[in-house]
């Protein structure tokens, strides 16, 4: 209905130069229902609109009618890929109401979940990038490559991608001998196959087309558009929140935090597949210096008085809750704000054509893609307890607004 | 910057005004349960700071946090009733989170705009706005943007008073 | 009698049903290469190891509901399926298959046979504006800027055969050929380069599917054609691929000829033309496992800066030779 | 990419061809959380696990030995909490992964 | 078994649709396609376009945006169309059961042909769905 009336107005309207491509919600690009309305001229881009409550479920609201126990599964389904980030981030915040630390086993666990989470969701990425540009053998590698990786976790976890490990007081499984082993086994097989990635990324020529130059940001813009993750390290800020508020044991294992300095798509692809490279050396750190001992601790179900806030570095950047407690057995409130959220105003720029650079209809779904959105989360949190939500589209002169006031 | 700096230079700055100041610091608040018996440290709760501010202060407290400290990324912004008034509360971070907090009468509500400081902040007053009805004077697009049209003026979602239901099957089901 | 023999070549052999039969096996095969590239298997369980499966979407494709939405303009909407699938079913004709002459041929055909690409293009194009769908119509603008793009290359290096032979008409230069060795082995191995990857753009073949690239415009020009329509174009570019395939041999493999037994010509040059085609099949397949999607700039851009000038290359190279 | 494409022509084809053959290359590792199985005698209706089930799957019914749950797996997320909180040890999530029906009520654990 | 059936059977090609999911039934959908699993072998190809669908595969919990969305698409697939409701939370809602933007169930809104249970399922369940779903074609 709407979408005839838009039809309808796009005629009519001035802009007789201008037509609209919608791009989702329903779209190859996007699996996910956000929805973005591009102004284009001819092939270029001159404007961009941004509709992502299609995916508002009334999480938030549903936190406050569950227990501190089912709600670890509800966050968990905030988003299936970055499931570990968030049930991490929340039990952390739960264990804090509570004052208590969780045995250091534990924390190897989670660690290692986490990296291993990263690791999936990076190489889900990579796939999915390449599927963007078109490149789809690159895309059936990535994947084929990438279920070594699932296999691990579903061995450790029980089921491929929802893991369901971290709880509040530690992890529900122990890890085995025989598990550390094929864990190892395949650390080494991920390893090269990521360094091989690597190289093709670097060396062919139509992937460089593709990417270099495409989706600039530059690291003022990153700033003051309060950009997160592999996003604002692509254009060459060191900001990670493992290394500037260290959790679980970041503060232990030894890592680098990635960055590159082209500014474009082809830098997140870069520092996605190092930062990997990195994972799988923090997984190994984690497997050599385990200690023996107690994977959880017992909690009582309701924390006391407080409150907590709890940052993790998901595979897209920092999350971040916040949960106040009234002494039941629910949450007096808890607020999640993900990294897509915060990413969206950065998104916003690199896809708008400015005077030196400029965007085409064909750049779009790789430069959206290499924020690398994850639009459940995101409408979760921008249309928070909406309920019969509508539309809410980011208008053209909203959006010029918004990014003359950030330039300014 | 630790935190017990931020604390020292916001109490030189401001000084009674502030309302409250509060670090949760490794070790508090242990041990008074009585399921582990061993005391345990909190490592987790490093790194934050809560600083509560009368409404008349607020924009000039966070003016001070980012423009002279360099706290100028906006982590997030939380909204809560919190019975007769409106809890808003800023975070505010790069490397430590500082949380500014304020209240306001549920029935005036009306809290100045921090855009001006941090463009960032747009999507998340509008958020709060849509949600909780807080009017920030001088937002310049301040709009509801999440509740559908038609929806009715006052009623704002995360209230206490309003009463969310799912939404009734549209097909009988089999 | 013979009218009825030329009647049974067109319809039957070497004419529209064995073309139709041969399309639907190079869509598997090209389906079966691609999987086995990526290190899968393809269609399987279609037929034996998924022969049928092309078939068996035609069918399907045949059996569904047709929706013609309400905006289009129906009299091109409805016609031009047929029309592209007519082009490409001509072209097929008038390749060489059974002997040294397709079943059309006469002097000056080389032309014609590339002007009949360039038409199913248009056919292309006019399909996208007719939808009325604002995919259809990036990709039917796509689609004419890439025929831009490579008709001119493409032509260059058909014409620098034409230029070898001496003659713009396929029967002589397969003739040529099959008595004095390949083009490919000869000089004509740019233009053989040239027009595989022009071929490719023609067919919107990754990295040249610029005008359905799936993650940009959904289907682009295909976007609102279904059941009935869907199928004819499918098998539109399945002719299509075979017909530049076979197009591909005859001006550079030396078409059907090869060493034959005098008397079983009727049987081996079928045989050949197959396995040349299917060598030029595994090449095309295999440039599309190769690389990702290049945007329409940069491939107009990577035409005029490359093809265009190697074409002209080509072109004198040729004239140096004869 | 080339010299990957070439190798991967001669090399053994990733697929596993699941449903008709090759079903014991599908590999459900220890622990794998699916399709639930409920022993009705070793349950003592102490409901722990309904009041933990994060999405309602566990209903609480009474038949003639006193209370117990029954299980719709239509809402089940195979978390394995009902599992975890069980004291008696009733409740196991097996590696039964193939849970494919017509009904929405198909799989109801009694 | 009439030829039209035969090719029915043979070739659903499926459209995949995300009403509100939280990704890892759609990476799973996804991967089903991938090397490993290989939904190619079907005949099943994924599409972009509704218009050349058969088999509508939604993952996700129906919310009341998205809700349109659904039906538009629905009513745009040619006949005959399928229905695969991937997931808990399509087939009922699920972990988002009585949250107030969702609906009880992808049923409610549209007819279903068949449901894979699972949170998300494993490729191989999706797998065995659409092969179910298939095998009561070919009784029917
Ligand atoms: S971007 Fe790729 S992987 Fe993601 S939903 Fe779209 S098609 Fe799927
Ligand atoms: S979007 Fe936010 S407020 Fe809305 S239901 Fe989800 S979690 Fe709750
Ligand atoms: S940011 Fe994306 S991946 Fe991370 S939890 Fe949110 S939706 Fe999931
Ligand atoms: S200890 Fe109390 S809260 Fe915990 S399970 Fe037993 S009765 Fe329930
Ligand atoms: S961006 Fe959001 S919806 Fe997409 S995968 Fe990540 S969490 Fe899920
Ligand atoms: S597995 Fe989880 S969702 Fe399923 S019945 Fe048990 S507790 Fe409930
Ligand atoms: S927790 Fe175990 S014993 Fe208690 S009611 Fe459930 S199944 Fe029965
Ligand atoms: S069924 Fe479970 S895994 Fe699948 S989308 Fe719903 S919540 Fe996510």
């Amino acid at each position: 209905m709407q979408e005839e009336e838009l039809q309808k107005t796009e005629k009519k309207s001035a802009y007789e130069l201008f037509f609209d491509i919608p791009v989702g919600p329903q779209h190859p690009a996007l699996k996910e229902p956000a929805f973005f309305k591009f102004r284009v001229e001819g092939e270029r881009v001159v404007g961009v609109d941004v509709d992502v409550s299609y995916n508002h479920r009334g999480i938030e609201r549903a936190l406050e009618d569950r227990n501190y126990i089912q709600n670890i599964y509800l966050i968990e389904r905030i988003c299936g890929i970055c499931n570990v980030a968030h049930t991490l981030c929340y039990a952390q915040a739960v264990e804090q109401l509570h004052g208590k630390e969780i045995p250091p086993r534990a924390n190897y666990i989670r660690l290692m979940m986490e990296e291993l989470a990263r690791i999936h969701s990076h190489m889900l990425w990579l796939g999915v990038a390449a599927h963007e540009i078109g490149f789809d053998t690159l895309f059936m590698y990535v994947w084929r490559d990438r279920e070594v990786v699932m296999d691990l976790i579903e061995m450790l976890t029980g089921n491929r991608v929802t893991t369901a490990v971290n709880t509040i007081g530690g992890v529900r499984r122990d890890v085995s001998n025989e598990a550390k082993d094929k864990v190892k086994k395949g650390m080494n097989v991920l390893e090269e196959r990521l360094k091989y990635y690597r190289k093709v990324a670097l060396n062919d020529p139509t992937v460089n087309a593709r990417c270099s130059g495409v989706g600039i940001l530059k690291p003022k813009d990153a700033i003051r558009l309060c950009a997160v993750g592999p996003t604002l390290r692509a254009s060459g800020v060191k900001n990670d929140v493992r290394k500037d508020d260290p959790y679980t044991l970041h503060d232990e294992v030894p890592f680098n935090v990635i960055t590159f300095d082209t500014m474009d798509v082809f830098a997140r692809v870069l520092v996605r597949i190092d930062e990997t490279l990195e994972s799988v050396n923090m997984v190994r750190y984690c497997l050599d210096h385990m200690p023996n001992g107690d994977v959880r601790i017992k909690l009582p179900l309701s924390p006391p008085v407080g409150e907590a806030i709890s940052r993790v570095e998901a595979p897209r950047g920092e999350l971040i809750h916040y949960a106040r407690s009234n002494g039941t057995k629910n949450p007096e409130r808890y607020k999640v704000r993900t990294p897509t959220f915060e990413n969206l105003p950065s998104v916003s720029e690199m896809l708008t054509s400015k005077s030196d650079y400029e965007v085409n209809i064909a750049d779009i779904p790789i430069i959206l893609a290499s924020i690398d959105p994850c639009f459940s989360c995101t409408a979760r949190m921008e249309f928070r307890d909406v309920s019969k939500g509508k539309t809410w589209i980011w208008s053209l002169k909203e959006l010029k607004a918004h990014c003359s006031k950030s330039r300014r | 910057m630790e935190e017990n700096e931020v604390s020292e230079a916001l109490k030189n700055k401001f000084g009674k005004k502030i309302l409250e100041i509060k670090i949760p610091k490794k070790g508090e608040k242990v041990a008074e349960d009585t399921l582990i018996p061993e005391i345990m440290e909190i490592k987790v709760f490093k790194r934050r700071v809560f600083v509560t501010v009368p409404i008349e202060i607020y924009k000039e407290v966070i003016r001070y946090l980012v423009e002279e400290l360099g706290f100028n990324h906006v982590q997030a912004m939380t909204g809560l009733d919190a019975g007769k008034f409106i809890e808003v509360m800023l975070h505010l971070g790069r490397g430590i989170t500082i949380t500014v907090r304020t209240r306001i009468e549920k029935d005036r509500s009306v809290l100045s705009t921090i855009t001006d400081l941090v463009p960032g902040a747009s999507l998340h007053e509008r958020e709060i706005h849509d949600l909780l009805g807080v009017v920030f004077e001088g937002h310049p697009n301040l709009t509801r943007v999440i509740v559908p049209e038609g929806w009715p003026e006052n009623v704002y979602p995360l209230r206490k008073e309003y009463h969310p239901e799912q939404p009734k099957p549209i097909r009988e089901m089999s | 009698m013979d009218f009825l023999l030329e009647l049974l070549q067109i319809l039957v052999f070497p004419g529209i049903l064995f073309a139709i039969g041969l399309a639907f096996v190079y869509e598997w095969l090209d389906r079966k290469i691609y999987a086995r590239l990526q290190n899968r298997v393809g269609p399987l369980y279609t037929g034996p190891s998924g022969i049928l499966q092309p078939f068996a979407d035609f069918i399907k494709l045949l059996a569904k509901e047709d929706v013609v939405p309400n905006e289009v303009d129906k009299p091109l909407f409805n016609a031009l399926p047929i029309f592209a699938l007519t082009l490409s079913l001509t072209g097929f004709l008038a390749l060489p298959i059974t002997g040294l002459r397709g079943v059309i041929s006469f002097n000056g055909d080389l032309i014609f046979l590339i002007t009949l690409m360039t038409l199913i293009c248009i056919v292309i194009m006019y399909s996208g504006i007719s939808s009325a769908n604002r995919f259809s119509t990036v990709g039917a603008e796509r689609a004419a800027l890439q025929l831009l793009g490579y008709e001119i290359p493409m032509m260059l290096s058909a014409i620098s055969i034409g230029i070898l032979a001496s003659s713009m008409w396929v029967y002589d230069i397969v003739s040529i050929q099959a008595n004095g060795g390949w083009f490919l082995i000869g000089p004509g191995i740019l233009g053989f380069a040239i027009f595989v990857l022009c071929g490719q753009a023609e067919l919107e073949r990754i990295p040249f599917d610029i005008p359905e690239a799936e993650t940009e415009i959904v289907a682009g020009w295909l976007t609102e054609f279904s059941g009935r329509k869907l199928a004819l174009f499918r098998l539109t570019k399945n002719v299509e691929l075979l017909y530049l395939s076979g197009l591909v041999v005859a001006l550079f493999l030396g078409g059907p000829s090869g060493p034959v037994m005098p008397g079983l010509e009727f049987i081996l040059y079928p045989l050949y033309f197959l396995l040349k085609t299917l060598f030029v099949l595994f090449l095309l397949t295999t440039l599309r496992a190769l690389f990702a999607r290049l945007r329409i700039d940069q491939m107009v851009n990577f035409s005029w800066k490359y093809l265009v000038p190697l074409a002209i290359l080509q072109v004198l190279i040729v004239r140096l030779v004869v | 990419m080339l010299k990957e494409i070439q190798k991967s022509l001669f090399k053994k084809k990733a697929t596993v061809l699941y449903p008709f053959k090759e079903r014991e290359r599908v590999h459900i590792p220890e622990g794998f959380r699916g399709k639930i199985v409920f022993d009705r005698d070793k349950c003592t209706g102490c409901l722990l696990c309904a009041r933990f089930c994060p999405s309602g799957a566990c209903e609480i019914v009474t038949d003639e030995k006193g209370k117990r749950p029954i299980f719709h797996l239509e809402l089940c997320l195979f978390c394995s909490q009902c599992q975890e909180v069980c004291p008696k040890g009733a409740i196991n999530l097996t590696k039964e992964f193939e849970l494919a029906a017509f009904d929405r009520k198909a799989f109801t654990i009694r | 078994m009439n030829l039209v059936k035969w090719a029915r059977l043979k070739s659903p090609w499926l459209l995949h649709f995300n009403t509100g999911a939280c990704n890892a039934c759609d990476i799973e959908v996804l991967a089903a396609l991938t090397p490993r699993y290989d939904l190619e072998r079907f005949g099943a190809l994924l599409k972009a376009s509704p218009r050349h669908a058969d088999v509508l595969v939604v993952t996700g919990p129906v919310t009341r945006q998205v809700k349109d969305r659904l039906l538009r698409v629905y009513n745009q697939m040619p006949d005959p169309k399928f229905v695969v409701a991937v997931g808990t939370c399509c087939i009922s809602g699920g972990v988002f059961n009585g949250c107030y933007n969702v609906y009880p169930g992808l049923d409610s809104i549209i007819p279903v042909d068949a449901y894979i249970f699972g949170c998300p399922p494993k490729p191989e369940a999706i797998i065995n769905g659409v092969v179910a779903l298939l095998k009561k074609l070919e009784a029917s």
